[in-house]
């Protein structure tokens, strides 16, 4: 049995408790939708932190290494050039650049992949659980997929926080 | 709201708004029709580019010789117009990462526009570089692209090609840091947007943002990274700047207190453009309510705070000077201060060292008329600065035989106001068409509907 | 040297012909292919036009029938003679491809002795001048040789018919050959006259030695063998008589080289700071005029030491105080005898008598073989010029009795005071010809204008020297119908003849007797044309043999000589350093070529002490009135510039400015929007000082007229390429108190000769954080004698001929842009009244540790395995880092386009070096061109490089050898040595660049003064 | 649904153009290349016959390549050392003999058209007297080796090196009109630098320097 319901909410609070509150009763929180980032609520819905830390970091090792790798193969390896008398290996003259490249590559790249993770492309069309949810609208869409759930409990839950309207939509595509 | 809550912390905005008041009332700067004031700002900004881009033109047909420059300062209003460029720049990327980092969440209403203000500045710094070449159309040889010349690489060890990877990486972090933050706004927008095109074009930059929060989580770490990477950079972004100099053995350039006194001096004049810029904006876009008092007289704070350490930067260069028993090291600080350039050395020193101090006086800081013309009068002060480091330095150096004097011409003036012309005009159709203040920032520090408080019912 | 093996003999004028065709596209090219790259830069498309085709395509033209010297692309060299000015010098000239690119000393020549001065350098340029005259003129349209010659012939029979009267007027004509012809034309006529003058005369000097010497012309100088030099005004470095020689000369009298140094006491007595005098030991100012009575004091205190009797009562007072003149007599009485000279610049026979008679009791006089300073034998006959003929012939002239004026190398309506009656006086002639290569003053009233070829592009001789004879052979085929006097001169008496004829007709009849050895002509005269000179049998002018003793002619007391009135001022007219009398007046180089005192460039002035200035109330650039009281057109008006070391008294003034046509150089140099014009149409460069001049019984004076000097209130911007003229930092800038910055080392002789390291500063033997990279075979680097420099700036012209360095005009140096690689630092120190000048030539040091190779992001400028710091113009961007980041200030940079649209004048471009495009960093490459052709060459033939085999132009032209080039990996190298010098040093060396370019102690000769 | 099908072929579509470029990059001739150049000559001379079949040494007709910078083109009156005695092909002679035998008269010097260009640029009569009224033309030849601008190429230290001609002008004695061989851009010149550094060539030291001052000034 699969049955999902959308309750639309007028504020962070209300969103905040009853997220919990569905999630305690067993129900699935499909997703939560919020104008602005409200602070709890991957607690509420029993999120784990993003791993995307990892990545960018890597990538800025990554960046690190070929760009420091690549300016001393230039200077060294591939054309060796007497400049100024400098050394051919100027480890300190290629900080700054090796600096450049690993921010670049770091911040580059993990917004790529936020954007990329999340679906995120100019030509993605947003399908918005109610209209409002950018503007003042907190939307909270559950899905039961434990039968034994009393039928109108999840109605009961939503009224009782103080959702300004509720849709229940049956049916197999998944969100 | 609760009295103990307002008692602890005056609210970052005014006016007890809602959400939706929010959205109303920043979406409708956008979609009203724009103020007579916005065309005259238009009008003259656009214009002052007009007489910057015919400036330009006549320098790239004709050649450098059309600037004032000679064999002895080989570096004039061009340099000093890159670094002061880039040097506004950084106040921008200061208040949207480096005090998102410190949480300090006045900034909300500020930072759109700062960071805003940024990509413009580095915008026009970056402009400068490419026209100070004698030949520009070869620009790209400054970039170590494969090429069937032996293959012929780029010299690692210049400081203006670190200048090169600095740059350009700043623009493009600072870039994609302001389009990340947008976007939730610009969903916003989009929701909002009724003629088909604005509706698509909007859609298109949202990325199809649905507010989700699985997303939300991931976009703030993602904006917090940034906010990481983006606060070294502005750092390293000024310290390669002063690099330019500081590593050239012409005395008055060769010091090693200049990376810290240059990113100083950045943010010090950064702040003092954003200063303006929002009181500016303020009064043209209608936002009393966001930008408020508050933001000024923090903003009036930093800046004496950076100024102290600009007028700090300035004596130890002197002391050390002395202290250093170099003659040439010793003269050109001479010079600077009683030599041809005295002039603009002293309304250096009276436009950053001077003015800041007055705004240890809350009458000063509230008096947002007095604040504008200060924050100009720093402006024209770090302006100088930049000017005094290279000009002063270079035109009397090691032999006197080759010294020498230097006249802008009227073509670099051109170019200069014309670079104003463009931050300008860039920021006025950036205040129309996208949202200057991030409404879901600021929706999240609203104090309404807020666990433990009472309003918003 | 490899050069000397490869000079070529003259090719026939038909082969000549041929190569002049293929160089235009040749050489025009690389501006087409420049301006292509830009428009390619810009637009992307191009860039696949660019892939496709080739661009501008060019077809190339072999020759026909290759002349078989010639191999396109080798330069050959033709051995001649300068005809810059009087003196003669023997030449190198450079050719590539039939064009004459380069003119250097020839080596072997007893006058250049391998120097070349800044003008002989630059006459090259003449050659390929668009502005010259390129057919003959009647009046003042062109018109063609037949009716030219029908014309002339037709007047001269009539001329014949009726007394003729004709006169030929030119310069010292040096060429025998040239004398004899006009001579020979000449006696065609009951009353023909050769004068000859010298528009900068020296003829009292002759005047005085045909007197008491009986010897018609001008003694040898011998500098070198001088221990006293006391010159009263005589700028012998400068303008005097023949300048590279005397340098030569003065130069191997003062060196410090090796245990038998020697090094002359050099006492300049002058009103204004000359060249010679910025070099002296000792200076002392003067009123000018007033050498005089100097001199005749001077003659009294030797004659009392001499013991002989003053043959004159009483002498005017002497300007100068007592003990100083008995100073200078002790000098130069202790100096072993023979082995002074006192030399006096003003030309007044009197005086120069005395100075004889000086030179006399000092013992000076003496043959060839005799070590004595003033030779007898082998004379000067660089100047001919008799001032008193030329008087004669103005009379004449005056009286309306000349029938036929021909002139040649002169130009009396610019040269000479009083032109207004001059002009009514020739109208007054019925044939007036002049041999002008320019239009000029002379010229705008003759009937007839025969320009000749340039030098460069005609046969002639000269005999600078008694003795010393030279063939000046053409190197091109004339440009145009030019026809040289020769030529026209046998046309006209009816015996036609190519001038090639001419001249060896001459000398198989004249010089050829005259050999040292016994050879068949054709031997001889190949012979001479390879070396470029021969030494033939002395024929010493002047009646029957000159006598080293002083004849009893009459010496009096010189009595005209009176101080100026305290408002009046004593006046000085001096040549010009680079256009002489005014006959360069074409020659852009030279306008260019900052005066080697001064640095001004195209202009001339007043030049008046700073005590004058505060009196009249004047700055440099302000417009004076300068007024000669006892003539009405006697005045001038220019701006007046403030000298240090000029005489109070006196107001200096070039002469040789303010030409006709010298507004041609309007549109020289860049035009843009707030460009100025380096002189506006109508007007002239400078103002000609002509009027002042004035005729003294029958010589020509150009020292001691009294004028007078008023403020006119205009302002003329005098332009200077040096703007800051001591190493004295201004004290109020100085933190320590400290204001001497040590650029330059100097010395006196004793404590040199107590320590040959006094003078030097701490040497900075710095620690350094690198290793070094590894020379390949060489290691390049020059040393530079400061004590040998004199300033005098043909290493400038020669640079910028050798290395294609544009000429920018007077606003842009004005902006501190000048583009010659190699300048001249001129530091005055000491007061006004007794001022010491240094002459530093600085270019690119060449640093090992060049500070301006660090700091270029596209790599442009990077070191060589040779040590050369080299400019990649091709990969420039123009970034201007390297010249901020340049402690020397010696790069260059292309601010414009400059002009290179005259097709012609690029003709004299080096094919060997690129023409810089706009928007590129230059600078002194040490003439790598020639370092390269010299290696390839030595790969070629599989003879080693030898130190000396390679010379940079600036190296080659100096006529002191003051610069010396070489390899530092040589040990046995001349350089190698130099570097070793206790005196050698490089400049800023604190800075730890470690320059290849070291510079030696100034040593300064005042053992006891 | 459908939306992921249309980004999947537009994701393949870019990937497909890409490699067929990527394919492509071979022939894609950069700006300055010039290999295979062979523009049409006043004359056809082929440098097949006299270097590949007559085996002419290169430096008998390019002498300044010794000594020289530039190897030059031989003037025409080189060309007439051998071609004042040989006017036309040697089929073409044999032919006109045949002609004469059959017509039994004495055979008549037969002129190749192409000779006859040179004939008359230096302006010869039939007999190959020099003809007064003619004016001699010199002959403007298509140059097809250029070295790329601001580039001082110099050949004598090359030929010193016993470089032969043909590792950078090509088989030129199997080319009828001459073809520019190699690129003659830098990297080109550099990379033989490079590799024969300051090692010995045919038993004798060289050094091929890798200074930009080798050949830009």
């Amino acid at each position: 049995m699969n049955r999902k319901l959308t309750g639309v909410f007028a504020n962070e609070r209300e969103i905040l408790a009853v997220t919990a509150d569905c999630r305690e009763q067993g129900y699935e929180i499909v997703d939560v939708y919020t104008p602005y980032p409200v602070h709890g609520i991957d607690r509420a819905m029993g999120l784990s932190p993003s791993r995307i830390t990892f990545v960018c970091f890597a990538l800025t090792l990554l960046g690190a290494t070929l760009k420091l790798w690549f300016q001393t193969w230039t200077s060294a390896v591939s054309w060796p050039v007497n400049i100024g008398g400098k050394p051919l290996h100027s480890l300190p003259a290629f900080v700054p650049v090796t600096f450049e490249a690993a921010i670049l590559c770091g911040a580059l790249g993990t917004v790529l992949v936020l954007l990329i993770r999340s679906g995120l492309f100019p030509w993605s069309k947003p399908r918005l659980p109610a209209p409002g949810v950018t503007d003042d609208r907190f939307v909270l869409a559950i899905r039961q997929t434990n039968p034994d759930l009393p039928p109108d409990l999840a109605e009961r839950l939503l009224r009782d926080h103080g959702a300004i309207e509720i849709r229940e939509d049956r049916g197999e595509e998944e969100s | 709201m609760s009295e103990s809550s307002a008692a602890l912390r005056p609210p970052l905005v005014d006016g007890n708004r809602r959400p939706g008041e929010v959205t109303q009332d920043i979406s409708h700067s956008l979609e009203g029709r724009p103020s007579w004031l916005w065309w005259v700002g238009l009008g003259l900004s656009s214009s002052l580019l007009a007489l910057g881009i015919a400036a330009v033109s006549y320098t790239l047909a004709k050649g450098i010789g059309t600037w004032g420059l000679n064999r002895t300062v080989g570096w004039g209003f061009d340099i000093t117009n890159f670094v002061f460029w880039i040097g506004i720049g950084h106040a921008g990327t200061l208040i949207s990462a480096v005090l998102f980092l410190f949480r300090q969440h006045w900034r909300t209403a500020v930072n759109r526009s700062a960071e805003a203000m940024t990509i413009f500045a580095v915008m026009c710094a970056g402009l400068f570089p490419l026209i100070h070449m004698g030949r520009p159309w070869l620009a790209y040889f400054v970039f170590p692209y494969p090429n069937f010349r032996g293959p012929l690489w780029i010299n690692f060890r210049s400081a203006l090609c670190w200048d090169v990877f600095a740059v350009a990486t700043y623009f493009l972090v600072s870039l994609t840091f302001w389009y990340i933050g947008m976007v939730p706004d610009l969903a916003t927008l989009r929701d909002r947007a009724s003629s088909g095109l604005k509706h698509r074009l909007y859609s298109w930059l949202s990325l199809g943002w649905n507010g989700s929060a699985r997303v939300w989580l991931r976009y703030e770490t993602v904006y917090l990274l940034l906010a990481g990477l983006a606060t070294p950079l502005v750092f390293s972004v000024h310290t390669i700047v002063s690099m330019d100099f500081a590593t050239a053995i012409l005395p008055g350039w060769h010091t090693t207190i200049f990376p810290p006194y240059f990113v100083a001096g950045a943010i010090f004049s950064g702040l003092a453009m954003v200063l303006t810029l929002m009181l500016v904006a303020r009064k043209v876009m209608r936002l009393e309510n966001y930008i408020t008092a508050r933001h000024v007289g923090s903003m009036c704070k930093l800046i004496i705070g950076t100024g102290g350490i600009v007028a700090m930067a300035y004596s130890t260069e002197f002391f050390i000077a002395w202290y250093s028993g170099n003659p040439y090291e010793q003269f050109v600080f001479m010079n600077r201060a009683l030599g041809p350039f005295s002039w603009a050395y002293w309304t250096m020193v009276g436009c950053n060292v001077l003015t800041p101090q007055l705004f240890w006086f809350k009458k000063i800081r509230s008096n947002l008329v007095l604040v504008f013309i200060l924050s100009i009068f720093i402006n024209i002060g770090m302006w100088f600065e930049r000017f005094v480091i290279i000009v002063t330095s270079l035109h009397r150096d090691f032999l006197p035989s080759s010294w020498n004097t230097y006249i802008p011409t009227k073509i670099e003036v051109a170019t200069l106001l014309g670079s104003f012309g463009l931050f300008f005009t860039l920021f006025l159709l950036f205040c129309r068409f996208l949202p200057v203040i991030s409404m879901s920032e600021i929706k999240g520090v609203l104090h309404h509907g807020r666990p433990h408080d009472g309003g918003g019912r | 040297m490899s050069r000397n093996d490869d000079k070529q003999y003259r090719r026939s004028p038909e082969e000549s012909g041929h190569d002049a065709v293929e160089p235009v596209s040749g050489i025009v090219a690389p501006v087409d292919r420049r301006r292509f790259m830009q428009l390619a830069g810009f637009a992307v498309g191009s860039a696949a036009l660019a892939g496709c085709s080739r661009g501008v395509e060019h077809g190339v033209m072999p020759y026909l029938i290759r002349p078989e010297e010639v191999t396109p692309g080798k330069p050959y060299w033709y051995a001649s003679v300068c005809g810059g000015c009087a003196a003669g010098c023997g030449i190198l000239a450079k050719a590539r491809d039939g064009r004459p690119i380069k003119l250097e000393g020839n080596a072997d020549h007893p006058v250049s002795r391998g120097g070349l001065c800044a003008i002989g350098q630059a006459s090259v340029l003449g050659l390929y001048d668009s502005r010259s005259l390129r057919a003959p003129l009647r009046g003042a349209v062109a018109s063609d040789w037949e009716t030219i010659d029908g014309k002339i012939g037709a007047t001269l029979d009539e001329v014949r018919a009726g007394g003729g009267r004709v006169r030929f007027l030119t310069d010292s004509v040096t060429g025998p050959v040239e004398q004899e012809r006009i001579g020979a034309f000449l006696s065609r006529f009951d009353d023909g006259k050769h004068v000859t003058y010298d528009p900068i005369s020296v003829s009292a000097i002759v005047d005085a030695h045909r007197d008491t010497h009986n010897l018609d012309a001008i003694p040898g100088y011998r500098f070198e063998r001088a221990e006293v030099i006391v010159s009263v005004g005589a700028d012998f470095l400068g303008g005097w008589i023949s300048p590279v020689e005397h340098t030569a000369a003065y130069r191997s009298g003062r060196r410090l080289d090796g245990p038998d140094w020697a090094f002359s006491h050099h006492v300049q007595l002058e009103s204004r700071l000359s060249l010679t005098g910025s070099n002296a030991d000792r200076r002392i100012a003067i009123p000018a005029g007033s050498d005089a009575p100097i001199i005749g004091h001077l003659a009294e205190r030797i004659a009392g030491l001499a013991g002989s009797s003053t043959p004159w009562g009483t002498l005017p007072p002497c300007p100068l105080p007592d003990d100083t003149i008995a100073g200078l007599a002790l000098r130069l009485w202790s100096a072993p005898r023979g082995r002074t000279l006192v030399l006096c610049g003003l030309n007044d026979p009197q005086v120069q008598v005395l100075v004889n008679y000086v030179n006399e009791l000092l013992g000076n006089y003496g043959s060839t073989s005799t070590e004595t300073t003033l030779d007898v034998e082998s004379v000067s006959m660089q100047r001919r010029g008799n001032d008193a003929e030329l008087h004669t012939l103005l009379e004449e002239l005056d009286s309306g009795t000349i029938d036929a004026l021909f002139v040649r190398g002169v130009n009396p309506l610019y040269d000479l005071p009083g032109g207004e009656r001059l002009i009514d006086a020739l109208t007054r002639v019925k044939l007036v010809v002049s041999f002008t290569d320019h239009p000029d003053e002379t010229s705008m009233h003759a009937g007839f204008v025969c320009p000749e070829p340039h030098f460069l592009a005609s046969w002639g001789d000269s005999e600078p020297i008694a003795g010393v004879v030279s063939v000046r052979q053409p190197t091109i085929r004339p440009i145009g119908s030019t026809r040289p006097l020769l030529e026209s001169l046998a046309i006209w008496s009816g015996q036609p003849m190519s001038a090639y004829e001419i001249v060896r007709d001459y000398w198989r009849r004249n010089i050829f007797e005259r050999r040292l050895n016994s050879a068949t002509f054709e031997d001889f005269w190949n012979r001479t044309l390879h070396d470029g000179f021969a030494r033939v049998r002395r024929v010493v002018p002047g009646g029957f043999g000159a006598t080293t003793k002083l004849s009893g002619v009459a010496i009096m007391a010189p009595e005209r000589w009176s101080a100026p009135a305290n408002d009046r001022f004593a006046l000085d007219l001096y040549p010009a350093p680079g256009l002489l009398d005014g006959r360069h007046a074409h020659n852009a180089w030279l306008y260019e070529l900052p005066d080697p005192i001064t640095k001004t460039v195209w202009d001339n002035f007043a030049s008046i002490s700073s005590l004058a200035a505060e009196a009249a109330g004047l700055v440099t650039g302000d417009v004076a009135r300068i007024a000669a009281p006892d003539s009405r057109d006697g005045f001038v008006e220019l701006p007046v510039l403030v000298q240090p070391g000029q005489d109070d008294a006196t107001i200096s003034i070039s002469l040789g400015y303010g030409r006709l046509g010298t507004d041609r150089f309007a549109d020289v140099g860049p035009k843009w929007l707030e460009g100025h014009p380096t002189i506006d149409a109508g007007e002239t460069i400078g103002v000609s000082a002509a009027p002042l001049l004035r005729w003294v019984n029958r010589t020509l004076s150009f020292a001691g007229r009294h004028v007078q000097m008023e403020k006119t209130g205009l302002r003329h911007q005098l332009t200077t390429t040096q703007k800051h003229h001591t190493l004295e930092i201004p004290r109020r800038l100085s933190m320590s108190g400290e204001t001497h910055r040590a650029i330059v080392q100097e010395t006196d002789l004793a404590a040199w000769r107590a320590d040959p390291h006094s003078g030097g500063h701490a040497h900075h033997d710095l620690a350094t954080l690198w290793s070094e990279f590894p020379r390949q075979k060489h290691h390049w680097g020059l040393a530079i004698d400061l004590s040998a420099c004199t300033g005098c700036s043909a290493c400038v012209i020669a640079c910028q001929a050798e290395n294609n360095i544009p000429v920018v005009g007077k606003d842009e140096v004005q902006r501190v842009r000048e583009m010659h690689w190699m300048r001249i630092d001129r530091y005055y120190s000491g007061d006004d009244a007794d001022i010491d000048v240094v002459h530093m030539p600085m270019m690119c040091q060449h640093c090992d540790r060049a500070p301006c190779e660090t700091v270029c992001p596209v790599q442009a400028t990077v070191q060589s395995s040779e040590g050369l710091n080299q400019q990649v113009y091709n990969r420039c961007i123009g970034t201007r880092y390297c010249a901020n980041n340049c402690p020397y200030k010696v790069r260059r940079f292309n601010w414009f386009d400059y002009p290179r649209d005259d097709r012609l004048q690029n003709l004299a471009l080096n094919p060997d070096v690129t023409v810089r495009s706009r928007g590129v960093m230059e600078k002194c490459s040490l003439c790598v061109q020639r370092i390269q052709d010299a290696k390839a060459d030595s790969k070629t033939t599989g003879r080693e490089l030898q130190d000396g085999d390679i010379q940079p132009a600036c190296v080659q032209s100096c006529p002191a050898g003051a610069i010396v080039f070489g390899d530092m990996n040589d040990e046995e190298s001349r350089l190698s040595h130099l570097k070793h010098d206790p005196r050698h040093y490089t400049v800023l060396a604190e800075l730890g660049v470690k320059p290849t370019v070291g510079y030696l102690t100034l040593v300064r000769n005042r053992e006891e003064t | 649904m459908k939306r992921q099908v249309v980004n999947a072929v537009l994701v393949l579509g870019i990937v497909l153009v890409s490699i067929s470029l990527v394919g492509s990059l071979g022939e894609l001739r950069l700006p300055g290349n010039h290999i295979g150049y062979r523009p049409e000559q006043p004359i056809a001379f082929s440098h097949r016959v006299h270097g590949g079949e007559l085996a002419i040494p290169c430096l008998y007709c390019h002498s300044g390549a010794e000594n020289s910078r530039t190897a030059g083109l031989p003037s025409a009156s080189m060309c007439m050392n051998c071609h004042k005695f040989v006017t036309a092909t040697l089929g073409a002679v044999r032919e006109e003999e045949r002609l004469a035998e059959e017509q039994d008269r004495a055979p008549e010097t037969v002129v190749s058209t192409e000779l006859q260009k040179l004939y008359d640029a230096l302006g010869l009569d039939e007999t190959l007297a020099v003809d007064p009224t003619k004016t001699p033309q010199p002959i403007e030849w298509m140059r097809v080796h250029k070295v790329p601008d601001f580039v001082a190429f110099d050949h004598r230290p090359h030929i010193a090196a016993k470089v032969a001609c043909q590792n950078c002008h090509g088989p030129v004695e199997r080319m009828d009109r001459l073809r520019q061989f190699s690129s003659l851009g830098m990297g080109w010149c550099v990379d033989c630098h490079r590799e024969t550094g300051t090692k010995r060539r045919a038993g004798m030291p060289v050094s091929a320097p890798l200074d930009c001052a080798t050949c830009h000034y």
